[in-house]
């Protein structure tokens, strides 16, 4: 039963990143993104990645769409057609896709409930982070105290990401007005 | 195995492919920066469809004893993936809006046509 | 069983909505389709709680609703002034 | 009686989201799509969400419900409302019928 609206909701994504590939307009791009985002965050949902969703609910389909659309702002908003030959990126991008497809023979099937991630570290996240960490929400205790380090990386590659936008569009630009 | 049980995989492989012909196929900055953006996602579904478990619930603690819940380490690793992912693109845009305030264009091509005179 | 029914049949919706915010023509074609698909995307999640029995996803749906609201008056007003705003602040 | 009832909410919000969608892609021009898409979505939202309600019975559940439908019931006018207007100033003409020019 489910079965059928994970493979409607997967040909939605696919028809969706089709189409913002395929679309000249670049605003028109933006606005599949955005489905797109919605989309997968729906998906997400549907695997019981609550977290998940919320963060690229916000975050893809909110913050993503208003960062492009304030540089489509500050730019062109049409793509020009590029007169360059399209064989050789199409090879490499088929020969990838099929190794690939290649690669899943071997993968364990959608939801296998005996697939080799859920027999190894996850039940003991499970069974021990109610009494350990004492946070119903497992993703949290996982999040903020077992992998506390790699979160304090995520928030090391943030700032550096933030002062990078910083010395790219607000310093230089102050700067230039001082100078006029 | 049969179509149905990979389903998901294909997809994330087309989702892929299709990201990965944007990023190298096309010469708009923004147009690559959205394939950026959809390879990602693919990632991101992969990662996220292997961790469901037949039956599972959001992997938030319950009182009932016999509830089978959904592996969490996929969703922790995404969770961290996306927000570098929303860094990444942020620090992209802005480059390519500094690229447009010094050539005038976003086109690859004509990036290129203008850096031959120097 | 009627759960299973309904986000069945929201799924045709949601495919007409992407088909016009794919055809356009103009950009604010695409921005009312957008903002039905995600009408359409909280009706589903909603509906999806209440299918499998996990009635937290109803506080998700309430975040989805006010971030498309949100969503699309922004990019409406980024249509109307051409900016968010920032250059009448410099301006002054 | 509550099952029955939760059925006809939500296959007429359906009904209405259908038509909606349906109205979205084969109306004529940018105004009458809004007005399909507008009217249509409100109205097929809420049906479903009163389905929903008579589901959840009298909970906290009930009460974020409510606090949905009530999002959807101003944001969808308004959101409407602000594109019409941004699309009236930016140039966007009804279509009219050619007898009443």
């Amino acid at each position: 039963m489910s079965t059928l609206i994970d493979i409607l909701l997967l040909s939605l994504m696919g028809i969706t990143a089709l189409a913002a590939v395929r679309m000249k307009s670049l605003f028109g791009a933006v606005m599949l993104t955005g489905i797109f985002s919605l989309l997968s965050a729906l998906w997400f949902l549907i695997l019981d990645a609550v977290d998940v969703s919320f963060t690229e609910a916000a975050v893809g389909a909110g913050i993503s769409t208003v960062l492009m659309l304030g540089t489509l702002s500050l730019t062109k908003s049409e793509e020009k057609t590029s007169n360059h030959s399209q064989i050789i990126p199409l090879f490499v991008v088929f020969v990838t896709g099929g190794v690939l497809i290649y690669g899943t023979l071997d993968m364990p099937d959608f939801a296998d409930p005996l697939a080799p991630i859920h027999t190894h570290v996850a039940p003991h996240y499970i069974e021990k982070s109610g009494a350990e960490i004492g946070v119903p929400n497992i993703v949290t205790s996982v999040l903020a105290s077992y992998r506390g380090f790699d979160t304090l990386g995520e928030v090391t590659v943030i700032f550096t990401a933030g002062v990078g936008v910083l010395l790219l569009l607000g310093i230089g630009r102050r700067r230039e007005d001082g100078d006029e | 195995m049969n179509w149905v049980t990979h389903y998901n995989y294909w997809i994330v492989i087309l989702l892929m492919m299709l990201g990965f012909y944007t990023i190298i196929a096309r010469g708009n900055l923004v147009k690559k920066i959205i394939g950026l953006n959809i390879f990602q996602t693919s990632v991101f579904v992969l990662f996220i469809s292997m961790g469901k478990i037949p039956g599972g619930v959001a992997p938030i603690l319950r009182d009932d004893p016999t509830t089978i819940y959904s592996n969490p380490l996929p969703h922790v690793l995404i969770l961290t993936a996306i927000v570098v992912g929303v860094a990444t693109t942020a620090l992209g845009l802005a480059l390519v809006v500094r690229i447009n305030e010094a050539y005038g264009t976003i086109e690859e091509d004509e990036i290129h046509e203008q850096d031959r005179f120097f | 069983m009627m759960f299973f029914v309904t986000v069945i049949a929201l799924f045709p919706a949601m495919f007409l909505a992407l088909g016009r915010a794919i055809v356009g023509p103009t950009l604010y074609d695409r921005v009312l389709a957008v903002n039905s698909f995600g009408t359409f995307t909280v009706l589903m999640i909603a509906v999806l709680g209440f299918m499998t029995d996990q009635t937290d996803f109803v506080d998700i749906a309430l975040t989805y609703a006010l971030i498309n609201f949100i969503g699309t008056i922004a990019v409406l007003k980024f249509f109307v002034v051409g900016d968010f705003g920032y250059e009448e602040q410099r301006d002054q | 009686m509550i099952n029955f009832l939760s059925w006809v909410l939500l296959l007429s919000g359906c009904f209405c989201v259908l038509i909606s969608a349906i109205g979205l892609i084969r109306m004529p021009d940018l105004f009458t799509r809004m007005h399909a898409a507008g009217v249509g979505d409100t109205l097929g939202a809420i049906l479903v969400i009163a389905g929903l309600m008579l589901q959840a019975g009298p909970t906290l559940l009930l009460a974020k419900l409510v606090l949905i439908m009530f999002f959807l019931l101003f944001t969808g006018p308004t959101a409407c409302h602000a594109l019409a207007k941004a699309a009236l100033a930016g140039g966007e003409k009804p279509l009219l019928d050619d007898n009443n020019q």
